[in-house]
């Protein structure tokens, strides 16, 4: 099998597998092991395509060429490879968890449920291996119609208003941000093809570059840079899963994603730092993560205050591409994966919660430590990683973070960076804390006992959590990968 | 035979009008009017493979030539519009036996076929030909034809709406009999090639200019151009429900057609869009169509008017592309009208298998009715994206063009104006699937069941068309690119 | 001289329209209405066009002014005062086209000018080659039916898309479920049969009405006339004779059913005339190829498509006027 | 030049009139009336243009030399067929219209359109309400 029919599959693979969910009958378990096949099958086509991209091939493949100069085509290099990696693998836990998790809480519509995050995968492999601007903007859309129904899973009112919310910003900001930036290139360029150095070097000067790139970050509503980030904390209506999906596995990792794309294949960093174009998204960014974090801290709700922590953290990455620099831009690709291992891990234990004690509000969930031990543990794990303390993952992006915005000297940014890590230890770790140092609300219950969620939720956050730890030991061999990034042309 | 072909390309459908409607079966009727449309469709590849490398066929009716006799004359800009009517019109009509079922008795319905195969036939002749006088001719027989189809509409406000549409559609034609008097007065011709090739001399009449003006806006009102698109919305949404397809699909794309031949072959472009101007009173006539149409199109509660406001927008940005004159303009145009007949149909038609069961567009009776009606909501889905313009689908390339139109005029917040209207479209298009697949089905529509195979087969033949022209486009854009060229290489 | 009757005429003309548009009674305006074509049709004819003053008078003032009055029974003969503000608009509308045309004028090829393009480019070769080509020596009929025959094809089809269009909306003796209905009880009594000297002249007018529509459809090809004035003289002798004695006992002579019939056949001859010369190798309406000799061939196709034209004409005329008289009844 | 133009300023002046009765009328026959006259009117146009000074009608006798324009009279025999044929299914509507509204005063006919449109919009919003 060649590389390229291997990409193919990468987006056949969840499709299929989608397709054979809605045609079975209404068994629980032949769904459920369907699922877990299809997932497994899908990590490791992604993982086969490792050997080649290691050695410095860029495996691809042309589905069609509609407009001349402009085709559907599919493609993997380093970084697609990476994201791919990180949502094919992070799928199988949340499928996982999401069996745990929809059975525990006996949601209904699970084949459709099922179904849309099928969907919303191949929309995501389609996301990382696309060969070019254009079809990634079909993903990018793919994946948003694919979640909508996700989102208003639970079809109350609720659901409704968070879903027309949801809906509203990513379409309006994609058709009417990145789809008109897109075309703008492409008159400019005549091609849309991501090229390692950028294809706007030539045509554009310091002013439109500026102006394109703000188009750009601000039309990928789904990096949730302020004033469009209402959608993420109006999504936290959807089932848990469905939230680890949108900020661990695909949504907003596809978002930053694409605008690390964009910075390095379209613009080029030597663009960016050339030119300056960077600087609005930069201040816009830097803003984002101080202000969200601040936001935080002042919701009760564990899955509203997690999703502004989503908002701060997904500005390190953009931050990070507008540094326009190796060290940023390292540090920008480390944050997608290593963010993606710890609020996943935060996530899947606020489902556990959820599961097994029907709580929401972080003032309700004293002394759970000791009735679930496991989830708070992972929680607290999480949480180091997401600060970025050592020996967890999370520490080596903020690390590249910090030495990028140095190597830049962006001073306010450093600072900022260093506030915002305050911050998040001042937002999430008093969680943990509460769980484990304060005395629960009604002593009188008796002895605390051991009471936690479904075995099918606590082993993929056990799993996560470790995950972020391990990572920090792989830091090394990810930053080699990650290296392999061609930042600029190759000189012939 | 193979030189034929161009008579017998409108002799099909023409000869079988009369015999349709002779016959007092209707089911014989439907049989005879799909056979001789879709034998038509075959001719009209044929013709198209014939005139693919940029031939011409001409075809001397009369055995007379040009300029004293009639001439047909077929490149590749009609053979297009040819395999636009004739493969559109086929599927419709394949269509219509099943809408028209119990619905009118059977010698009503072989008349009503009759008038389908006159319509088609005479769009096919006004496509076909190269005469002035004679555009004028099957243009009325058209018209006629489409008055009664839409009179014939279940609501009494079918009536009103036919009858506006025959006042306002025979004021245009009796202004374009004036232009073209107009232009014999002048070039004592009546051929089109011997007009473009004599009139150059005369660009300082003002005869001719007021030939140019009372041209314009009697095809205007046929196209429905915004501001003299009046009589469309309702026309479209009384018209009987599988009706509203065939004439969105052909009858206005033709008049299109009809504009283009005129103002880019008889006129010339150096005449009608430099010497006289005429962009600059159509770029913000269309732009004004494309913002209020689509605008209007959002605050409909009736799917069917919905579409008809769309279609009017959409008609717009063929105009738009065409006064932007230059070569990503006029391809979007002229793709965008294949496209677009091609997606409206579909959905008009879809909507009209809808329609069939639950006899209602409204869009409160349609609610919930992509569980009950799975495969019809799929293909109005499919399609409905394909009208806004999603990648991969048809309406893509043409949009993609037309911005990448604007953008090559410079023209960065016309661009930015288009994808707001894209957005629009979103809304409105949004708002009956949302309402299709969100909204549990009303009580009393519990037991609808999934359209008739021969109303879904079509619907989603258009449907699939449209993800096929959305990846394959050497026939839509590439050839439109090509005659694109060949004008803007002339001048 | 002939200047001096046109612009007479015209003025004429002019007045009529002026009344028409002040009228409030509509009955008077549509009679009118059929003055005005007959006056046009005078103009035609001092204007050498004798064929269209034919036509015009047959059409403009006999049958159209006859469909009018059958649809005025229907809805009513008089209208209603228009409001003001009705009035601007169309005024402003009407003025700036007709500035438009008058600003036209001036570049205009002087009325009856004899270097006038229109005359000197495609018209000469009809004027000077068609006894040889075509035969028949008036050129309007061979430019009618051979060189533009085409056109006149579709010329039928908008008669036939007519027939077809108000058959389909009203539908003559198919009304209410698709039985001919029965004669009104007082028919004898409404009819203008009482009228003793209507009928005696009309019993004296419709024979020859009728052989002089034959007349009209077989002289076409030396004098003024042809396939289509002729079917309409030959539908306003059926009128006449409807009008008279009461549509039912005219649709006795020309049963509905059967004469729906007519507009396709003829519709039909006219095309299949191309279609057999096609077969013959010729092009499509290439009269020509259809016997050995072509000036013959030309000869035949001529009568034979004037004959479909005829037929179709007469029957959808006749046809149209039952429709929408039954309707009234 | 008055006498060069007179017949075509006629034409203006009546052509203007058919179509001012057309769009100021609001009774449905006489809107029909206004536009056979537009018509006719574009008739008389094409008319004058295919007139020669001293021809005669274009029928080939010997002794005739000059002829006037055979064309436009062709064209014109088409149009007079097409405006009959335009009255013919215009005054068909008419009377369905009369069937159905009783009425064939535009303005009425608007109003009762409004009204209908206007129930079904109220039908509309109480559907919506129900749910």
């Amino acid at each position: 099998m060649t590389d390229s029919t291997l990409l193919l599959l990468a987006l056949l693979v969840p499709l299929a597998g989608g397709l054979l969910l809605t045609l079975q009958s209404n068994s629980p378990n032949t769904r459920d092991v369907i699922s877990l096949v299809t997932a497994t099958l899908l990590f490791l086509i992604v993982l086969s395509l490792y050997p080649a991209v290691l050695s410095g091939d860029t495996p691809s493949i042309v589905l069609a060429e509609p407009i001349k100069g402009l085709s559907f085509s599919l493609e993997a290099e380093p970084l697609g490879l990476l994201f791919a990696t990180i949502a094919s693998g992070l799928w199988i836990l949340t499928t996982l968890y999401g069996m745990g998790y929809m059975r525990g809480n006996n949601e209904t519509n699970q084949t459709r449920f099922f179904f849309c995050f099928a969907i919303s995968i191949s929309a995501a492999m389609g996301i990382a291996f696309a060969g070019n601007l254009m079809t990634l903007f079909v993903f990018y859309e793919m994946l948003t119609l694919a979640t909508y129904p996700l989102v208003t899973h639970k079809g109350n009112e609720d659901a409704r208003r968070g879903g027309r919310i949801y809906l509203g910003i990513l379409m309006f900001t994609s058709i009417g941000f990145l789809l008109f930036a897109t075309l703008w290139t492409f008159n400019l360029a005549g091609t849309l093809d991501f090229q390692p150095g950028g294809i706007l070097r030539e045509h554009v000067g310091p002013g439109t570059a500026m102006i394109l790139l703000t188009l750009f970050a601000f039309g990928t509503g789904k990096a949730a840079l302020m004033p469009f980030h209402r959608w993420l904390p109006a999504a936290m209506v959807a089932p848990t899963p469905v939230s680890a999906l949108l900020h661990a596995v695909a949504v907003v990792k596809a978002g930053v994603f694409t605008i690390l794309k964009i910075t390095i294949y379209i613009f080029g960093i030597d663009l960016i730092a050339d030119t300056g174009a960077g600087t609005i998204v930069m201040w816009v960014a830097t803003f984002t993560l101080v202000v969200a974090s601040i936001v935080a801290l002042t919701k009760d709700n564990l899955k509203a205050r997690l999703a502004y922590s989503t908002v701060g953290q997904l500005s390190y990455v953009i931050v990070g591409a507008m540094l326009a620099n190796a060290a940023g831009i390292i540090g920008a690709t480390m944050q997608i994966a290593m963010h993606a291992m710890g609020k996943i891990t935060l996530f899947f234990c606020a489902g556990a919660i959820y599961v097994a004690t029907h709580k929401t509000e972080i003032s309700d969930m004293r002394g759970l430590g000791y009735r679930m031990p496991f989830t708070f543990a992972a929680f607290f794990i999480g949480s180091l990683s997401i600060i970025g303390l050592p020996p967890l993952g999370g520490s080596w992006a903020k690390w590249h973070l910090l030495m990028g915005s140095i190597e830049a000297t962006q001073w306010i940014i450093v600072a900022a960076l260093l506030v915002s890590s305050l911050l998040n230890i001042a937002y999430l770790i008093p969680v943990a804390a509460r769980a484990f140092y304060m005395a629960p609300d009604s002593p009188d219950k008796g002895p605390t006992t051991i009471a936690e969620a479904p075995l099918l939720c606590v082993v993929p956050l056990c799993i996560t959590a470790a995950g972020s730890v391990l990572l920090f030991f792989f830091g090394d061999s990810l930053n080699q990968l990650i290296s392999l990034i061609p930042l600029r042309a190759t000189q012939p | 035979m193979i030189e034929q072909l161009p008579a017998i390309q409108l002799l099909l459908t023409l000869l079988a009008a009369p015999i349709c409607s002779m016959l007092r079966n209707g089911d014989h009727a439907w049989r005879l009017a799909t056979a001789a449309t879709w034998l038509s469709t075959v001719v009209a590849i044929m013709l198209l493979i014939q005139v693919w490398d940029g031939g011409v066929i001409s075809y001397q009716m009369g055995g007379w030539p040009p300029p004293w006799g009639i001439e047909v004359r077929i490149d590749e800009l009609n053979a297009l519009v040819l395999l636009l009517v004739t493969l559109f019109g086929s599927l419709v009509i394949t269509a219509l036996r099943e809408s028209l079922r119990g619905v009118m008795r059977h010698q009503r319905q072989s008349l009503y076929y009759t008038t389908f195969l006159l319509c088609f036939a005479a769009l096919i002749g006004i496509t076909i030909t190269a005469d002035a006088f004679n555009v004028f001719v099957f243009l009325e027989v058209s018209s006629l034809s489409t008055y009664a189809l839409i009179a014939r509409g279940r609501d009494r406000r079918a009536l009103t709406a036919s009858f506006r549409y025959l006042i306002m559609g025979t004021i245009g034609a009796t202004f374009i009999l004036i232009a073209i008097g107009f232009l014999y007065m002048v070039t004592g011709t009546l051929n089109m090639q011997d007009l473009s090739e004599r009139l150059p001399a005369h660009w300082d009449n003002r005869v001719i200019q007021a030939s140019l003006a009372f041209f314009t806006v009697g095809i205007a009102l046929k196209v429905a151009v915004f501001p003299l698109h009046y009589w469309l919305p309702n026309a479209y949404t009384y018209a009987p429900k599988a009706t509203t397809a065939f004439l969105a699909a052909t009858a206005t794309k033709v008049s299109l057609y009809v504009m283009i031949r005129f103002l880019f072959d008889v006129y010339g472009i150096e005449f009608a869009f430099e010497k006289m101007q005429l962009s600059t009173i159509l770029v913000p006539l269309s732009i004004a169509g494309i913002l209020i149409a689509s605008l209007v199109a959002i605050f409909q509660n009736d799917a069917k008017r919905l579409l008809a406001w769309s279609s009017v927008a959409q008609l717009s940005y063929m105009v738009l592309g065409l006064a932007l004159l230059n070569a990503s303009g006029i391809t979007a145009a002229i793709s965008h009208m294949f496209n677009h007949a091609m997606m409206k149909a579909g959905l008009f038609l879809a909507l009209a298998a809808m329609i069939y069961r639950v006899n209602s567009s409204k869009l409160h009776d349609l609610a919930g009715i992509g569980r009950t009606m799975p495969l019809t909501t799929g293909a109005f889905a499919v399609m409905g994206v394909g009208l806004i313009g999603v990648p991969m689908t048809a309406g893509f390339v043409s949009k993609w063009y037309l911005i990448s139109g604007t953008l090559d005029k410079g023209w960065l917040p016309l661009a930015a104006l288009l994808i707001v209207s894209s957005l629009m479209a979103v809304v409105y298009i949004g708002k009956i699937i949302d309402v299709a697949y969100f909204k549990p089905a009303p009580p009393q529509h519990a037991d609808v069941r999934e359209a008739p195979l021969s109303m879904l087969i079509p619907c989603w033949i258009f449907a699939l068309l449209t993800i096929y022209f959305g990846l394959d486009t050497r026939i839509t854009a590439g050839l439109a690119g090509r005659v694109a060229q060949s004008y803007l290489g002339v001048s | 001289m002939e200047f001096l009757i046109n612009s007479l005429l015209l003025l004429m003309l002019v007045a009529t329209v002026f009344a028409i548009v002040r009228l409030k009674r509509l009955m008077i305006g549509v009679m009118l209405m059929g003055f005005f074509s007959l006056l046009s049709a005078n103009i035609f004819m001092v204007l050498d066009a004798v064929d269209v003053a034919f036509t015009e008078a047959a059409v403009g003032a006999g049958v159209s002014t006859i469909f009018f009055l059958a649809a005025l029974a229907i809805v009513g003969r008089t209208s209603k005062p228009q409001n003001a503000t009705r009035t601007f608009v169309p005024l402003a509308a009407v003025i700036i086209t007709g500035a438009l045309l008058v600003y036209a004028s001036f570049d205009m090829p002087y009325f009856g000018s004899h270097d006038a393009p229109a005359h000197n480019h495609v018209v000469p070769r009809y004027l000077n080659d068609s006894p040889n080509e075509v035969g028949p020596p008036n050129i309007v009929t061979s430019v009618l039916a051979s060189y533009r025959g085409y056109d006149t094809l579709g010329e039928v089809g908008v008669v036939f898309t007519a027939f077809i269009g108000v058959f389909l909306l009203l539908g003559a003796g198919t009304r209410k479920s698709g039985v001919e209905r029965p004669a009104p009880p007082n028919v004898q009594a409404e009819s203008m049969r009482q009228k003793v000297v209507l009928r005696e002249v009309s019993d004296l007018l419709i024979a020859p009405v009728l052989i002089f529509a034959l007349y009209v459809q077989w002289h076409g090809d030396f004098g003024p006339g042809g396939g289509f004035q002729a079917g309409v003289i030959f539908a306003s002798g059926v009128i006449l004779y409807a009008l008279i004695y009461g549509i039912v006992p005219a649709q006795k002579v020309f049963p509905p059913r059967k004469l729906a019939y007519f507009p396709g056949i003829g519709f039909l001859l006219y095309a299949l005339v191309g279609v057999v010369s096609m077969m013959r190798g010729g092009n499509f309406l290439d009269y020509g190829v259809l016997v050995h000799d072509p000036l013959h061939g030309q000869h035949y196709g001529i009568l034979i498509i004037e004959l479909g034209v005829g037929i179709t004409v007469a029957a959808v005329m006749i046809n149209i006027f039952f429709s929408l008289s039954e309707r009234s009844l | 030049m008055i006498a060069g133009l007179f017949n075509y300023w006629i034409v203006i002046v009546l052509m203007m009139a058919g179509l001012y009765i057309v769009m100021s009328s609001g009774h449905l026959v006489k809107k029909i009336v206004g536009l056979n006259i537009f018509q006719t009117a574009v008739f008389i146009l094409f008319i004058s243009m295919g007139k020669i000074a001293g021809g005669t009608a274009p029928i080939i006798d010997s002794a005739i030399t000059l002829y006037s324009n055979p064309l436009t009279h062709v064209l014109i025999l088409t149009a007079i067929v097409v405006g009959v044929a335009t009255t013919a299914l215009g005054l068909a509507i008419a009377v369905r219209i009369h069937e159905a509204y009783d009425t064939v005063e535009e303005d009425e006919i608007t109003a009762m359109d409004a009204q209908s449109l206007h129930e079904e919009n109220t039908a509309s919003l109480a559907a919506e309400s129900d749910k």
